[in-house]
């Protein structure tokens, strides 16, 4: 089977094994302690930490759009650095 | 309220007109049709059905479009079962998630997917086969198919399966012989709604197909460009592709209502 | 109330969905995210562009007008049909004969599949050879869907209505009948009125339901594609020309791979936000309920 | 064969469902758990069964760890307060079911069917569907199913609640006839103190998740270990008057004095309460060491053979059960009786500290 | 307030039809007294909650008229007859908080928050709600959930009837003795008509002034609970009523005498000749039977075949020759063995033909 449709980049890749890894590490984190430590946050209902890293890694590429769209100018590490707070403010108060 | 009943009389009859419209220049000639304004055929003709039913490339489409149709009506329904079964039944890592994942791509929009589509399934040499479509439209009919049965399964007493684990049945044989004929009705949802999603669906059939697959919507699309004006046989085709959506109506009519809230109520 | 029991191995009876739907789902979108930072000049010849292609969409007059156009079709869409849907479903008879002739004839515009549906209305609503359209020119109204912009989106919406509408009946319908009639007698035991019936027994109980109408048609309002472009093929002009027609007129009509899969990544985040947020209100709801009741 | 459960807990998420429950039944008795809802009795049924395996502690079945094996391997039966059947099958297809699993030929089947059939009155039944059936066969056709396979262990929870009163009443009298021909160790849980006092057997009563107190039946009506055994085994409800012990004195809300009869002089200086049934609260002096009370009538109920009177006496709520009918008016004052002999007496840890003679002398 | 006439009622849910077996209800007239406490004691499918829905006018009867005081209602709405009814299952307005459950019937009918703010908080303290008033109804548990339908049904203080549809169904034993003794306080302190439709006997005796026993879409005995338990006029209230039932044996009479199983015991009352054809049965409640050690004289030979103690007193099942008696005892110290000798109270034995009391005269 020729794959050379896909286009594989090296960056591409490696989002996607980031994204990857991340979904192995919830996997197994939830099976040692399963639960995934429901808690009522500012959005007032329950959520877990799978909830938690969806809001942030939906948040985060509403953010780099947003960023883009506002200051295409400016280096994009500035909205990474932003996703980043973004990402720590999801898991403390959400 | 006496006049209630005239509020779903008028939308019925503002649901019907348009397809009497249809059928009205289906029995027409294409003369008569350009030539004089009429709200039945003055000249009843048959011919443009005899265009269809005398022509393989027209009447292929349909048995295209019924192949992978069923083939994808029974994928979804074999695949959906044991799924459903798991989701209204246990919780498990990531469950939730999953089904949230599964429902998004129902959500998908085939105008997203269709070039990968049409290179992924070249490249597994699929392309212009049945079981290509019948895939593709696994896509949204799979999550659809699990939402349906997780819904009815849920309004079957976990008991009842707990009963028949303590009177000895191994699970297989309960699924079999006792949990599939309680839900009998929901599966017939199941599937009536995965016939009518595959069978609606163009854009995607359409992009996997060229010749020996093409469906019965593609060949309409294709006939209006070439031929431009020929609205008697578009209008036949039209009304022949109402019919098979027309009789798996009538045969899940009761479970129609029920079916639409996708086993929730 | 169904208590849950945890079994790890249940994944065992989900595994031949996920990896179908996931062969389905996740080879396409990868291919998509790879084609959105590069640029290809015919066969498979790649070269990085980075983020070119989405600072170019996101700044392009053109994406922009085709995402208002479909916000705004899928708000008029969503205003007319669930109300209208509601109100039907309240007036249908609860039992007797006209129960199945209205079902049966109401589900018949959803089993159609969607060329046709654009065939049945790009015929019904013409001027020379439809009823509507010669109907209304007839009555003096200068009508005429392939060159007035306003005329075209009357046409479509209307269309849409016709096609869709049915959805919401059935579903409010079926939420109505799963309301025990002891509440009703209850409430004509307080005294309460048509409007205090329908305000605090049928609505919430309607509640699930009808967020369900209204995710699955704000859903595929927003990816409509097949009618409009059976009708009007986007125009006249651009002004019917919504984010999916756009789409593939840009992939498939162009060749440029590129921003069209950078459009298509904005616009599957677009739909992922607020299926979400859908999802999210649902699901809360429908555990609230789910405590409850008879 | 016996069913023995030792140091059992059930913990879902951080709650006990069950906590430290140790148990043994023995086969021929019926035996039966008593708790409100929500006490942990489906739980402790479901943990019996191997629906539900607990989080601590043991299962053993005649002697053996029968602890994690499956559901299906451990022969037992069990029948839902929801009348619970496989509606896609008769009647009949309904209680041969364990039997065609079991591999049972079709002779014996017929036979055996016949017979449970013909025990709980379904032979005109076998032919229908179990929704075709009212509410009374449909639990017959439960019990019939669990009873057919001759499981070692059968599991019946509130089956009983759902039906009507009088059939309740006919079924509650012929259930442990069926079940003494059976020989298998029968689990029965209920809500209501009545039907365990009627089922007769032995019992077990449950309170949050606790087996409080565990004998026959009987005993343990007339010999409560605590107060809250005493309360979960009463209906009517428990009267109960909270006293201090002071200086040789017994005083309710430190005024009204009880004298020191009986045993009661006995007991050290502390917090108890006192506690006697309906049925021991009268209206006429019956021993010259009764003891008189003023009382209010809230309300007086009569069922036609006996009356209960619900009595205000200085804020307490009794309720006195006489047999005839009497009629007072609200807010009427009587005088009532309370007689020493039959009080239960529990210290402040709400144990039992003293018992009424007539039960102390059996 | 009204006293209610039901007037030759019939109901029959397929509609009008000469076929007496279609009718769910069968000819009856009945009043109730305005003040009353009613019970409508039946087993299920009786036509109990017929009976009951035809009064608050969400059935209309297909014969008879229905009365309330002098006017005819018969085909008047349930929202113009100015009741109240409580429903087997709870009854809830998710939506709205417990206040404003208790609200509702009163809003709709206009009254105004200073009437009532007061009237609901008093009435959800005497029911037990005044710590959740101000959640929304839908957290609550069943128990609360039922106790706001009955707090609904309460609200009203000029209604003409409140009618119970087997209120106690979901409400756990210790509860159900609170909330009956609450409601019947409640009908001594306010007289509301109160129409309460069981099949629980304990809760229809309890309640009641009146009790009407029905079966079988008929009602076969009206009276207070002391009648219907010293003298059920038919088998079935005999049975139906007190716990266990009325033992039933069939029987020869001649004048004085009735012979039960070859014995013969001599009654209190004369009664008439009756014709051959007849079925003529005694019926003797357990606590009317008495045991006495084997042998007394004047006793019959009985065996005794168990003994259940239920610790107030001790059911004892006896057999006579083929016939099985149910004894009630509170002491049974005086028989040893498994033999006794069983006395009939015959003041309180009754005899029946054809299922129906007949009466004796005094000798």
């Amino acid at each position: 089977m020729n794959l050379s449709w896909m286009a594989w980049t090296l960056p591409t890749a490696i989002f996607f094994i980031t994204i990857f890894c991340i979904l192995v590490t919830m996997t197994i984190w939830e099976y040692k302690s399963p639960g995934g430590d429901p808690r009522v946050g500012v959005l007032r209902f329950e959520t877990t930490r799978g909830d938690r890293v969806f809001v942030s890694l939906l948040g985060s590429a509403f953010i780099h759009i947003i960023w883009l769209a506002l200051f295409p100018s400016i280096s994009l590490w500035c909205a990474f650095a932003i996703a980043l707070i973004y990402v720590c403010a999801v898991f403390k108060w959400v | 309220m006496r006049w209630k009943w005239t509020i779903p009389a008028i939308y019925i009859i503002f649901i019907l007109v348009p397809i009497y419209w249809l059928v009205n220049m289906s029995l027409k000639t294409n003369a008569e049709i350009l030539s004089v304004f009429s709200l039945w055929p003055q000249d009843l003709t048959f011919a443009n059905y005899m265009v269809i039913f005398t022509d393989p490339s027209w009447y292929s489409g349909y048995i295209n479009s019924m192949i992978y149709v069923s083939i994808n009506v029974v994928i979804s329904v074999c695949f959906a079962l044991p799924a459903a079964y798991a989701f209204s039944r246990y919780t498990f890592v990531g469950d939730k998630h999953l089904f949230f994942w599964l429902l998004t791509n129902r959500m998908a929009p085939p105008a997203v997917f269709a070039l990968p589509f049409f290179q992924l399934y070249s490249s597994i040499g699929l392309f212009d086969t049945h079981i290509a479509v019948a895939l593709a439209h696994c896509l949204f009919n799979l999550p659809l198919a699990v939402w349906i049965l997780e819904g009815f399964m849920s309004g079957i007493p976990k008991e009842i399966d707990e009963t028949a684990f303590v009177d000895g049945y191994s699970w297989p044989r309960f699924f079999v012989k006792i949990f599939i004929p309680n839900i009998a009705s929901g599966i017939g949802v199941t599937a009536f709604f995965c016939f009518m999603f595959s069978w609606v669906e163009l854009l995607l059939a359409r992009t996997l197909t060229a010749v020996n697959a093409k469906p019965i919507s593609a060949i309409m699309t294709r006939t209006v460009s070439a031929s431009g004006l020929d609205w008697g046989v578009l209008s036949a085709a039209g009304v022949l592709t109402i019919v098979p959506g027309a009789l798996v109506i009538w045969f899940v009519r009761n479970h129609i209502a029920k079916g639409f809230a996708l086993g929730r109520v | 109330m169904i208590e849950k029991q945890v079994n790890q191995k249940a994944w065992f009876m989900v595994l031949p969905v996920f990896l179908l739907v996931a062969f389905s789902a996740i080879i396409p979108l990868m291919t998509v995210v790879n084609y959105a930072f590069q640029d290809t000049f015919g066969s498979n010849q790649f070269y990085w562009v980075g983020l070119d292609w989405f600072k170019e969409i996101i700044h392009s007059e053109r994406f922009h007008d085709a995402f208002f156009r479909q916000v705004a079709f899928s708000a008029i869409i969503l205003t007319i049909e669930i109300p209208l849907g509601v109100a039907i479903a309240l007036a249908m008879p609860k039992k007797g004969w006209g129960v199945p002739v209205c079902l049966i004839s109401m589900a018949l515009p959803l089993l159609i599949p969607w060329n046709v549906v654009g065939t049945i209305w790009q015929i019904f609503a013409r001027v020379d050879i439809g009823l509507l359209g010669h109907t209304l020119t007839q009555l003096g109204i200068n009508y005429n869907y392939t060159q007035d912009p306003v005329a075209a989106w009357i046409t479509i919406i209307v269309m849409d209505v016709w096609h869709w509408t049915s959805l919401v009946v059935l579903l409010s319908y079926a939420g109505l009948s799963s309301i025990p009639d002891v509440y009703y007698q209850a409430a004509k035991i307080d005294g309460a009125s048509k409007i205090s019936i329908f305000r605090y027994i049928q609505l919430p109980k309607m509640q699930r339901v009808l967020l369900i109408a209204v995710l699955l048609r704000f859903m595929d309002s927003f990816m409509i594609y097949t009618e409009p472009f059976v009708i009007t093929g986007g125009g006249p002009g651009n002004s019917t020309t919504f984010m999916s027609i756009d789409l593939v007129k840009m992939a498939i009509g162009q060749f440029d791979l590129g921003p069209a899969a950078a459009m298509s990544l904005l616009y599957f985040l677009v739909i992922l936000l607020l299926s979400w947020v859908f999802y999210t209100v649902m699901s809360n709801i429908g555990e609230e309920s789910s405590n409850g009741g008879v | 064969m016996q069913l023995e459960l030792r140091n059992v807990s059930k913990k879902v998420g951080k709650s006990f469902h069950i906590s430290n429950v140790s148990l043994l039944f023995e086969p021929g008795a019926l035996n039966i758990l008593l708790g409100p809802t929500l006490s942990g009795k489906t739980t402790l049924m479901r943990l019996m069964a191997g629906l539900d395996q607990p989080t601590a502690g043991t299962v053993h079945f005649s002697g053996k760890d029968v602890t994690g094996v499956k559901v299906q391997k451990r022969n037992a039966a069990m029948v839902y307060q929801q009348f619970i059947n496989y509606p896609n099958l008769t009647v009949f297809e309904n209680i041969a079911s364990p039997l065609r699993i079991a591999k049972i030929g079709k002779t014996e089947i017929k036979e055996r069917v016949d017979k449970v059939a013909s025990l709980l009155k379904l032979e005109n039944m076998l032919g229908r569907n179990p929704n075709e059936l009212s509410g009374g066969q449909q639990q017959r056709t439960a019990i019939a199913r669990a009873l057919v396979k001759g499981a070692d262990l059968v599991l019946l929870d509130e089956p009983l609640a759902n039906l009507d009163y009088k059939l309740r009443e006919e079924l509650r009298e012929e259930l442990p006839r069926i079940f003494a021909e059976t020989g298998a160790i029968f689990v029965y849980a209920t809500t209501e103190p009545s039907e365990a006092l009627l089922l007769g057997g032995r019992t077990a009563t449950l309170h949050e998740g606790q087996v409080t107190q565990f004998g026959s039946t009987i005993d343990v009506f007339t010999k409560p270990n605590n107060l809250i055994t005493a309360r979960t085994l009463s209906d009517p409800p428990l009267n109960t008057l909270p006293v201090v012990k002071l200086n040789g004195r017994m005083l309710y809300k430190s005024h009204v004095e009880i004298p020191l009869i009986g045993k009661l002089p006995q007991l050290p200086d502390d917090n108890y309460t006192i506690a006697f049934r309906p049925h021991n609260l009268y209206l006429n002096r019956r021993k010259n060491t009764d003891i008189r009370v003023k009382a209010k009538v809230a309300i007086t109920e009569i069922t036609g053979s006996e009356s209960y009177i619900h009595t205000d006496v200085a804020g307490v709520r009794w309720v006195l059960l006489a047999s005839g009918v009497h009629k007072f008016g609200i807010n009427e004052t009587i005088d009532i009786f309370l007689d020493p002999d039959t009080f239960y007496v529990f210290d402040r840890n709400e144990s039992l500290v003293v018992m009424p003679e007539t039960v102390a002398g059996v | 307030m009204a006293n209610i006439t039901l007037k030759d009622i019939a109901h029959s849910y397929t509609g009008a039809s000469d076929n007496p077996a279609d009718y769910a209800l069968k000819k009856l007239n009945l009043t109730w007294r305005d003040g009353g406490a009613y019970a409508l004691l039946g087993p299920s499918g009786c036509g109990k909650t017929t009976l009951l829905n035809i009064i608050s006018g969400l059935i209309t009867p297909t014969k008879g008229e229905v009365h309330f005081n002098q006017e005819d209602v018969t085909q008047l709405p349930t929202e113009h007859r100015n009741i109240a009814q409580i429903f087997q299952f709870p009854v809830v307005y998710d939506t709205m908080t417990v206040f404003q459950n208790l609200a509702f019937p009163l809003k709709n009918r206009g009254r105004t928050k200073e009437e009532i703010e007061p009237r609901v908080i008093e009435l959800a303290a005497m029911l037990g709600l005044s710590d959740n008033l101000y959640t929304k109804a839908q957290h609550l548990t069943a128990d609360a959930k039922q106790k706001i339908s009955l707090g609904r049904g309460l609200i009203r203080q000029s209604v003409n009837a409140i009618l119970f549809d087997e209120p106690l169904t979901v409400i756990d034993p210790q509860l159900k003795w609170e909330i009956r003794s609450q409601l019947k306080f409640l009908h001594k302190q306010f007289g509301f008509t109160m129409i309460y439709v069981t099949h629980d006997q304990t809760e229809a005796l309890t309640f009641a002034d009146e009790v009407i026993v029905m079966y079988e879409g008929e009602i076969v005995q009206v009276g207070t609970p002391e009648a219907l338990f010293m003298r059920p006029e038919h088998t079935f209230v005999g049975y139906f009523i007190g716990s266990p039932g009325m033992n039933i044996a069939p029987c020869e009479l001649q004048g004085d005498t009735i012979i039960v199983e070859g014995y013969e015991i001599e009654l209190a009352n004369n009664y008439p000749v009756q014709n051959d054809a007849v079925k003529i049965e005694i019926g003797i409640r357990p606590e009317h039977l008495d045991l006495s050690a084997a042998d007394t004289p004047g006793g019959l030979p009985v065996t005794i075949t168990k003994v259940d103690d239920i610790g107030r007193y001790k059911i004892v099942r006896v057999k006579l020759r083929n016939k099985e008696f149910n004894v009630i005892m509170n002491e049974l110290s005086a028989v040893t063995g498994d033999k006794a000798s069983l006395h009939f109270d015959t003041s309180h034995t009754h005899i029946y033909v054809n299922d129906h009391l007949i009466l004796g005269e005094p000798k």
